[in-house]
């Protein structure tokens, strides 16, 4: 913790950065604060939490206010890879933000299955190795067809489209969403189209999702929507060799021509 | 330049899910689910992810408004409570309080509900009142 | 499909050039368009006509693999998509029928089994088919083309074979009466002559009497011609059909009597129709004739035919050589006559009876004795006969009825025993009693008449038949009624009788060439005969007719010899009523400013050269044969079978120069391209195969020049294991009918070799078309010596003649990609010479206010087409109109015949107005190939032409679900309500003007960049040249002599004079581009112009021509010793000091230095001319030097050969070697001086040798420019992997880029000579003037465009558009759409994941109502 | 519950086609012009390229009931717009995988690539897909059928 603070408020006296979006322990709850260089004073109150919060998306809302002033935010893995992709997505300027690296906790990176837990640097926690093959995909991978079917339309079936997943996604910058266009939702009907609604949200995390589970923690009806995006890391890392987050060259597979390397056979498999 | 979040319960409906509503420059911008609240855990249903859009919305009404030959017209309050008190009164008069219901808002204080039930259920004599969130 | 709808072009398909006078800008062209017998403005391409068509041909388009009808069109998506009926002259058999009975089109009709259409011809002109289908002597077969095959088609068994199969199962054809007239005729005689009168007055509405004198109806045919050759059912049910029209006969009544002509005058009868026939017998007028048993053979056979009692002679004697003596003769036989002979005075040729009667007769034992003649009766004393005194005689000369006149020879008499004479000499009308009735009569007693309009002397009355010509045959008397009755009904109706009319020529057989050769040959079918037993005994019909496989067999020997046999069925099958047997050719006149002439190539035909088996061997085949079997709409659906017996080869072999580079048969010339053809079949047919295939190609050199050919050569040898054999090929033969063929071929080490294959592939060499001399003729153009268009030096597109252009390979031979480019390049030509007329002739329509329906409420108009039946006749269209009706904001539907045609547009106009619609749904054939015609219909009707929406109801739903109706109608709902819903959603959509800048600008001063620049500065349009030098020419100012003898220098000075002092022409030298913006029409460029000062230009396209680099190899002591020099050195130095080489005595040339290898995969093209060139010039200078050029493969292609083998005529030495052990040179001393040896293996002679070389050439390779990647960058177009420019695409667009506005031309496309150059050059221009020609550029109206608001500008749909047509805008941090450069794909809105991008047209709501409302129940 | 998806007898598949302009519809049009048969289970929406083509559009199709999913392009390379065809064979490969991970029987999602010049290959693949629908049975977010 100390070292945390220690860095935000180096960095905010030294004005390389105008402000610093972590979390702040306040009435018993972190929460998510942007401290500055006029509540340096509250400085000690600034704690990693053991609970996450999208400070990205908090980061998108300041930076888009004040978009010549320099902001750092805490950042884990994952929201290291947000950042990598922000950058690409041209929501973020690259050199109006500091990240400071955060790495997570073993039982944080089990409980997420995490392949990279750590930031490529970080003030606070020891790097604990990824996952590499995420055993709640496995377990599905092992059902059959029907099975898959199944669970799946079950768990579809309980969402509520308080479209929680979508609010709190820091990848989900769009001014509007498609999931809310009445010709292709309906509305006033619950649950909503299913598989389509979240199959849908599931194509648009091609080349954005980074895998920080915020959406799954934010779902009131538990659906396992992040193991969906699991499935579409991989099913692009499988096709396209293209690990979202990773590297800040290249773009997402759907979102350029590129060469075919695709043969109609692998598709109709 | 400030950024904070306020944590606060959502008054749509009876859960009372806690939340964290986030403040631009004095702005409202945004709602997010307190993950560490005892009682929701992180959850917001749609109501609560938008609980904070009405509050400084453009649109919200400043004024009392009376529709006069189908065009809502602006009015002093004077004269939007006489007109509301004596239509209410020739109604009770004319067909009984129970012809008479009241709908509150969750929008309002527990304190604002309170009176208008009492206003209800005392001054008119019906307990055709209720609430949204079933209060 | 774009050009056939084009405002500005005409086609006029089917025709050619007659004539082209005048000078350049003002020609007067005549053109014949032949009749395609359809009216193509009403032709909807419906295919109804070839179904119904029963004449079947081989099809060109399939190579002759496949067949088609004589109405057709060439493919499916042809343009114009109208079918043609091609139409020879009428055939012999049709001309040589009297009574013009179209003969071909009943037996084409036959071969299909059709009887009953078959029928329906024949009444057309003969109402009796059962009669003269047995008893005419068919003149018709006399003169059938098949005879020169085999043997003549059995025509009239034929038509037997309908009339009783028809009448056996008692259908009959429907005869339509016109309406009643009021006037009676007369007909005098029921013969076959009046019968037909009666028979086509009735058909006409007149009331017709027949009066007959004999008690039996049918004149001759009753009481001439035998029960056993006409049985008398058949002849009472032919008569038949002509009293249920209601002609009256009476029998027993003959005319001359107390019925007079007069009288029938007086009884009311308006006319009279004079056919009694020749009855009258011809006396033999010798001695003893008057005898009781001497009978008129007439007489004879009337009375045995009424069955009148008559005693027989057991000895009887029948004089005359007719149809009665032969019948008189058998019928004596079957009345117990023992023996029976027939005298006849001249030899078997002459006899005017048909031979199946003569040989019928022999069969029954009667006997003829030719050239014998009685001369006297010779009666016992009781007056019985006893026989015969006759003489010999000889044929003299010819007499008056064409037949040599037979001559007593004297002292011949001969004495014949006989009880019995039968005279059958003649017949002669016995119309003694019309001379009193006014009616002249002829010397030889036959009536006489206007031969044209059969009218007598007296008015009203006519005549034909016997009676008139004298005895002839049936079919002739057929024809006379005919005739006859259609002058009494011009005459009745007053008028004029010989209007329109003329007689028929006599019909003769073609020669050879008319008749496809190669037909099987198969034997005529014969008839079944009564044995001659049963003959005797009776009166049985001895021909029993065909059997149906018989009379199909037959029918399908007739060769077509007309093509459209003009059986009208396709009249009656078109409902559109386009189609008009009677339509002529037309010829058209009219003036034009310039003429391009490109008439394309023939394929060799491989035939002549016996050895190799074509035509033969069904399973050799030309590579255009193959491409039809490897094509998805080929004979075998684009599975790979081989001809003989459908089987899938295993083995493929292609021969290659097959009619090229073959000087002794006249075609010298490499025909450039069937090495890439053959390298390119090998390989899809690798695919198309169902196991693993193994190709071979035979070949001399493998010419694989153009851009990324050798690649693909080299991928296609290594890589997909296509096998390459360096060989000469001498033969194929079959082995024994198993369709496997052995090739015998000699490699080059000299062994010879047979490999046994499955399928072999003829790589046939392109010839100049046949009709291209006369073309040549016309136009005044001179061709060369092999019959292609001779071209201008510098200029390949210009003929000799001014104004007039040629493209393609009628100037040479030449792939697509040359092609294409000299075709832009002759456009850009004309263009240059027309550009004072341009924009005068060009047609703009103009169109009403459009009205606008923003906001208004949609008001659908439904259309749904029957297209005739195409549609109709599977989904039921009145019940598909019903249910639009129903659907939502649907106020109008209607269903029409052809909504296509041009008063359907019209009607739809006014529904728009009627109904006030402001959508317009048409369910009808694909929007492929109508929307911008219904568009176009809306826009004249003053509604936004997007407002439309089509529903294909028929290629997709009835063509393709016949034997599905319900499932059809259902569907054709479905698609209905898909697009009534769509069109809910539809929003007018504009297409925008865009300002632009009517310049261009050349980038590079070489050749390709000064003739594009003039080009366009010839067109009227202000260009700016730069050039990075300071002077203009490029590599060409290293040039001197092309390989043609061209003076390049005097052409580059010429050029840059021009260039210098045009007006339209900015030269910008020692100039180079900084920056470059905009897009096209709008492109603004910064050039740097030298001393540091910058320029900006403004510019709507942009050509680049920055050339290519010559490389400098480091091998081979290059630039270490001065003998060591490149090809453009050397030629520099024969040009300027020739007397440095004229003494050498050794010269080596090594080929392909820096090309075909890892570094540069691409083969440099013009090296191979370039060493031939200079090789030459060397022997020029001193012949006696040794030349040596070492090669992989000598590629000078096209009309280059013939200097490759002028080179070697002159000595010069061609040593192959193989790339693995290429030349190796050092450097050794002798003879006193350090010399060059060059060591090489020759692939020919197998051995390694040296020689020493007093100079080197080394054949460099031409490498890309150095600034492409700059010039890439700026204007934002493709490098390929070689470095050279990447164009659209290879064939189609080769001197355009993706990027609009954008062109190239010239080696910094790919390495090409200075002419191909140029024309690549003009192309450029051509295509550039597209643009600027423009007075504003129209943007597409279905293009994307953004919503500002939604847009978060995070660039996911910047690199999806192919076109480079979104661009991020910085300041509002959003992505925005280049409306000129968008061309509608929609990639980028099915990109955008918030929607905040829509492809006008096809927004998702549009989509997603499509979708819901894709099946009823969903 | 999810329905048991078998074959049903005397069930008739509903298929949506989504052909490109130039191609696949050229295809279908030539198919028609040579009289080809093919069953009547088809329906076709017809876009300038399939590139046009969303995810979006087939989960909307499989959401309305339809059996299956036919997405019929231009060979690569031939594309009219170039290009266009890079997106889809990318988009659909995305989809199915997604689809087969979901328990959906992805093979009710076709993807081939048919020239305008292929009206045999057309009619196959018709004839082909539909016979493949059929024999897998109603797809299970089919309401009624």
């Amino acid at each position: 913790m100390k070292a945390m603070q220690a860095r935000v408020r180096k960095l905010l006296e030294e004005n390389k950065i105008d402000g610093f979006i972590g979390l702040k322990m306040e009435h018993g709850h972190p929460a998510p604060f942007m401290f500055s260089r006029e509540n340096l004073g509250e400085m000690e109150t600034l704690v990693v939490g053991d609970v996450r919060y999208p400070l990205n998306k908090a980061l998108l809302k300041v930076s888009g206010q004040y978009p010549d002033l320099t902001f750092g935010v805490m950042v884990r893995g994952c929201d290291e890879r947000g950042i990598t992709e922000l950058l690409k997505w041209n929501q973020l300027h690259r050199d109006r933000v500091i990240p400071v690296g955060v790495a997570c906790s073993s039982e944080l990176a089990q409980l997420c299955e995490c392949y990279k837990p750590y930031p490529s640097d970080w003030v606070v926690g020891e790097k604990t190795e990824g996952i590499a093959k995420s055993k709640r995909l496995q377990k599905i991978e092992g059902m059959n067809q029907k099975e898959r079917l199944s669970y799946w339309l079950n768990q579809f079936n309980k969402c509520i489209k308080c479209y929680g997943c979508r609010d709190v996604c820091p990848m989900c910058f769009c001014e509007v969403c498609s999931l809310e266009d009445r010709n292709f939702i309906l509305t006033g009907k619950l649950p909503p189209e299913n598989p389509t609604f979240h199959l849908s949200r599931a194509v648009h995390m091609v080349g954005r999702c980074i895998d920080c589970g915020l959406c799954e923690e934010a779902c009131p009806s538990n659906i396992p929507v992040r193991t969906l995006y699991k499935k579409i890391n991989e099913i692009v890392k499988e096709y396209f060799d293209y690990r979202t987050g990773e590297s800040s060259e290249g773009k997402s597979p759907l979102n350029l021509l590129g060469e075919v390397t695709l043969e109609l056979s692998d598709v109709n498999k | 330049m400030e950024y904070k979040t306020v944590l606060t319960t959502c008054g749509y409906c009876g859960c009372g899910c806690g939340l964290y509503l986030e403040v631009l420059d004095g702005q409202l911008v945004g709602a997010q689910p307190c993950k560490t609240d005892s009682v929701s855990q992180g959850g917001l249903c749609i109501k609560g992810w938008n609980v904070h859009e009405f509050v400084q919305n453009s649109e919200r009404l400043t004024k009392p408004l009376i529709k006069k030959d189908g065009q809502f017209k602006e009015a002093t309050w004077d004269e939007a409570l006489d007109t509301v008190a004596s239509r209410l009164k020739k109604i009770k008069e004319e067909n009984g309080p129970d012809r008479i219901a009241f709908l509150t808002s969750a929008k309002c204080t527990n304190e604002e509900n309170y009176l208008l039930q009492k206003l209800a259920r005392a001054v008119v004599g019906t307990n055709n009142v209720d609430h949204c969130a079933r209060l | 499909m774009e050009l056939g709808r084009h405002l500005n072009v005409k086609i006029l398909s089917y025709s050619e050039v007659l004539e082209v006078e005048g000078e350049p800008g003002r020609y007067r062209v005549r053109v014949k368009e032949h009749s395609r017998f359809i009216d193509p403005l009403k032709c909807t391409g419906c295919g109804e006509c070839p179904r119904v068509c029963p004449v079947e041909l081989p099809s060109e388009y399939q190579g002759g693999l496949a067949k088609r009808k004589a109405t057709y069109i060439p493919y499916a998506q042809s343009i114009p998509n109208v079918y043609a009926i091609e139409k020879a002259e009428r055939p012999p058999c049709t001309m040589a029928c009297p009574a013009g009975v179209n003969v071909q089109g009943y037996v084409a009709l036959t071969s299909q089994g059709r009887y009953q259409d078959a029928l329906e011809v024949i009444k057309r002109d003969l109402p009796f088919p059962g009669i003269l289908g047995r008893i005419c002597p068919h003149p018709c077969e006399g003169v059938c083309n098949r005879e020169l095959v085999d043997e003549p088609v059995a025509i009239c068994g034929i038509k037997r074979y309908v009339a009783d199969r028809v009448k056996s199962g008692n259908g009959d054809t429907k005869t339509t009466v016109a309406e009643r007239r009021p006037e009676r005729v007369a007909v005098v005689g029921s013969g076959p002559a009046g019968l037909a009168c009666a028979y086509y007055l009735a058909l006409r509405g007149y009331g017709v009497t027949v009066f007959e004198a004999l008690p039996v109806v049918g004149g001759m045919l009753s009481v001439a011609i035998p029960e056993y050759r006409l049985p008398r059912d058949i002849l009472a049910d032919e008569v038949k059909a002509v009293t249920d029209l209601g002609v009256e006969i009476r029998v027993n009544t003959p005319i001359g009597g107390d019925l007079t002509l007069d009288g029938l005058f007086e009884e009311g009868y308006k006319s009279v129709f004079l056919a009694m026939g020749a009855h009258g017998n011809l006396p033999l007028n010798i001695r003893g004739e008057g005898a009781k048993e001497v009978v008129s053979g007439v007489k004879f056979l009337r009375d045995f035919n009424l069955g009148r009692k008559m005693e027989i002679g057991q000895k009887v004697v029948v004089v005359g050589g007719g149809n009665v003596a032969i019948d008189g003769a058998r019928s004596a036989l079957r009345l117990g006559a023992k023996e029976v002979s027939i005298l006849y005075r001249r030899s078997r040729q002459e006899m005017p009876a048909s031979d199946e009667e003569i040989e019928a007769a022999i069969s029954e034992g009667v006997t003829i004795t030719y050239l014998a003649a009685p001369i006297e009766v010779l009666v016992e004393e009781e007056g019985k006969v006893r026989g015969l005194r006759c003489i010999r005689m000889r044929l003299g000369p010819l007499d008056a009825s064409g037949r040599s006149r037979p001559v007593p020879i004297e002292g011949s008499e001969f004495y014949v025993g006989a009880d019995m004479v039968v005279v059958a000499i003649g017949q002669v009308p016995e119309a003694g009693f019309l001379e009193s009735s006014g009616v002249k009569v002829t010397k030889a007693g036959t009536v006489d008449v206007d031969l044209l309009t059969l009218a007598t002397s007296r008015q009203g009355v006519f005549a034909g038949g016997d009676a008139q010509t004298g005895p002839w045959i049936a079919i002739g008397a057929v024809e006379a009624g005919k005739r006859g009755a259609e002058s009494i009904d011009r005459y009745l109706r007053g008028e004029d009788l010989r209007q329109g009319r003329q007689l028929r020529e006599k019909a003769k057989q073609w020669d050879l060439s008319g008749i496809p050769l190669g037909q099987e040959t198969s034997p005529r079918q014969h008839m079944q005969h009564l044995s001659v037993a049963r003959r005797k005994a009776g009166f049985e019909e001895v021909e029993l007719g065909f059997s149906e496989k018989q009379a199909l067999e037959e029918a399908k020997r007739c060769l077509n010899c007309g093509i459209c046999c003009e059986c009208l069925m396709c009249v009656a099958a078109c409902k559109a009523q386009a189609i008009d047997h009677k339509r002529e050719d037309t010829i058209s006149e009219f003036e034009v400013g310039a003429v391009i002439v490109s008439p394309g190539f023939e394929e060799y035909d491989p035939t002549p050269l016996y050895e190799l088996g074509y035509g033969r061997l069904p399973n050799v085949v030309t590579s255009t044969e193959f491409e039809r079997i490897l094509s998805a709409s080929g004979p075998f659906e684009g599975h790979l079978r081989r001809p003989s017996d459908g089987k899938a080869p295993r083995r493929v072999a292609w021969i290659q120069c097959v009619g090229s580079r073959d000087p002794a048969n006249g075609c010298g010339f490499c025909s450039s391209v069937c090495c890439m053809f053959a390298i390119k079949e090998a390989e899809i047919a690798r695919e198309h195969s169902e196991q693993p295939l193994d190709s071979t190609i035979f070949f001399m050199d493998m010419r694989t020049y153009g851009k990324d050919f050798d690649r693909y050569y080299e991928q296609a040898k290594t890589v997909h294991g296509v096998r390459f054999v360096r060989s000469k090929v001498y033969g194929i033969e079959e082995l024994d009918g198993t369709g496997e063929l052995s090739v015998r071929f000699t490699t080059e080490d000299g062994k010879t070799r047979r490999e046994p294959f499955d399928l072999v592939v003829l790589s046939a060499g392109l010839h100049p078309p046949k009709e291209g001399r006369e073309l040549a003729e016309k136009l005044g153009i001179e061709l060369d010596q092999y019959g292609f268009c001779k071209s201008r030096e510098f200029m390949a597109v210009d003929t000799s003649r001014d104004g007039v252009f040629s493209c393609g390979a009628f100037n040479g031979p030449k792939d697509i990609p040359e092609t294409v480019m000299q075709s832009s390049g002759a456009a850009a030509r004309a263009s240059a010479l027309l550009a004072s007329a341009r924009h005068t002739l060009t047609r703009k329509k103009e169109y009403p206010p459009e009205k606008d329906v923003a906001g208004e409420e949609p008001r659908i108009g439904v259309f749904v087409c029957k297209c005739g039946i195409n549609i109709a006749g599977v989904v039921n269209v009145p019940d598909v109109t019903e249910y639009a009706k129903a659907l939502p904001n649907v106020v109008f539907t209607d269903n029409n015949l052809y909504t296509c045609s041009q008063d359907t547009q019209e009607i739809i106009k006014q529904k728009i107005l009627e109904h006030r619609l402001n959508r317009v749904v048409v369910a009808s054939c694909s929007p492929r190939t109508h929307e911008p015609l219904f568009r176009e219909t809306l826009k004249e009707g003053g509604l936004n032409q997007y407002l439309f929406e089509m529903a294909n109801i028929r290629d997709q739903c009835s063509w393709v679900h016949a034997q599905d109706p319900t499932g059809a109608t259902e569907k054709a709902k479905d698609l209905v309500r898909m697009a009534v819903a769509k069109a809910r959603l539809i929003e007018p959509l504009k297409r925008m003007a865009v300002d632009l800048t009517p310049s261009a600008l050349v980038i590079g001063g070489g050749m390709a960049g000064m003739a594009s620049a003039l080009n366009l500065a010839d067109q009227g349009f202000e260009v700016s040249l730069v050039e990075k030098s300071e002077r203009l020419g490029g590599i060409a100012n290293r040039i001197h002599r092309t390989i043609n003898g061209g003076d390049v220098q005097a052409y580059l000075h010429q050029q840059i004079d021009r260039i210098t002092n045009h007006p339209k022409i900015r030269v910008h030298l020692g100039s180079r581009v900084v920056d470059s913006s905009g897009y096209v029409g709008n492109f603004v460029t910064r050039l740097n112009v030298g001393n540091g000062t910058e320029e900006e230009i403004r510019h709507g396209v942009t050509i680049l021509a920055i050339g290519g680099q010559e490389f400098k190899p480091e091998e081979y002591y290059y630039g270490k010793d001065e003998r060591v020099l490149t090809g453009l050195e050397l030629e520099e130095g024969l040009a300027l000091h020739p007397e440095r080489y004229a003494n050498c005595d050794n010269v080596v040339m090594i080929q392909c230095v820096g090309s075909r290898n890892e570094e540069h995969p691409w083969c440099s093209r013009v090296c191979c001319a370039k060493s031939v060139k200079n090789a030459l010039r060397l022997k020029e200078l001193n012949p006696e030097m040794n030349i040596y050029i070492l090669y992989r493969d000598m590629r000078t292609y096209g009309l280059m050969e013939d200097f490759f083998n002028e080179a070697r005529e002159k000595g010069i030495v061609f040593l192959r070697f193989d790339p693995e052990d290429s030349p190796v040179v050092t450097k050794v001393r002798g003879h006193g001086k350090d010399l060059l040896q060059v060591e090489i293996k020759d692939a020919l002679l197998g051995e390694r040798f040296a020689i020493d070389t007093d100079l080197l050439q080394l054949a460099t390779a031409v490498l890309p420019p150095e600034d492409n990647k700059v010039l890439s960058q700026f204007y934002k177009v493709p490098i390929n992997q070689d470095g050279f420019f990447l164009e659209a695409h290879m064939k189609l667009r080769p001197v355009d880029f993706a990027t609009e506005g954008v062109y190239l031309c010239g080696l910094c496309h790919n390495p090409k000579s200075i002419e191909e150059s140029i024309s690549q050059a003009n192309a450029a221009a051509s295509r550039a003037s597209t643009i600027l020609s423009k007075e504003k550029l129209e943007t597409e109206g279905a293009i994307a465009y953004i919503d500002k608001d939604l847009c978060v500008g995070c660039r996911g749909c910047l690199d999806v558009c192919p076109y480079t047509a979104i661009s991020y805008v910085d300041e509002k941090a959003k992505c925005e759409v280049n409306e000129v450069l968008c061309k509608g794909c929609g990639g980028c809105a099915a990109t955008c994941s918030s929607g905040s991008i829509a492809l006008r047209g096809f927004r998702f709501d549009q989509i997603y109502a499509q979708i819901e409302k894709a099946f009823e129940t969903m | 519950m999810a329905k048991e998806a078998q074959s049903v007898p005397g069930f008739e598949p509903k298929i949506i086609a989504f052909l490109c302009n130039w191609c696949s519809y050229g295809g279908a049009d030539l198919a028609g012009v040579s009289r080809l048969q093919y069953p009547a289970n088809t329906r076709t929406i017809r876009v300038m390229c399939t590139a046009t083509i969303s995810p979006h559009h087939i989960l909307k199709a499989f959401q309305k009931g339809a059996d299956g999913v036919l997405v019929a392009g231009c060979h690569i390379g031939d594309c009219h717009y170039i290009k266009g065809n890079y997106m889809t064979i990318k988009r659909v490969a995305v989809l199915k995988e997604l689809l087969r991970f979901t328990g959906f029987q992805e093979e009710r999602l076709y993807l081939d690539w048919i020239s305008s010049a292929e009206g045999v290959r057309f009619a196959e693949v018709i004839r082909n897909f539909t016979q493949k629908v059929k024999e897998m049975g109603p797809s299970h977010l089919r309401t009624t059928y």
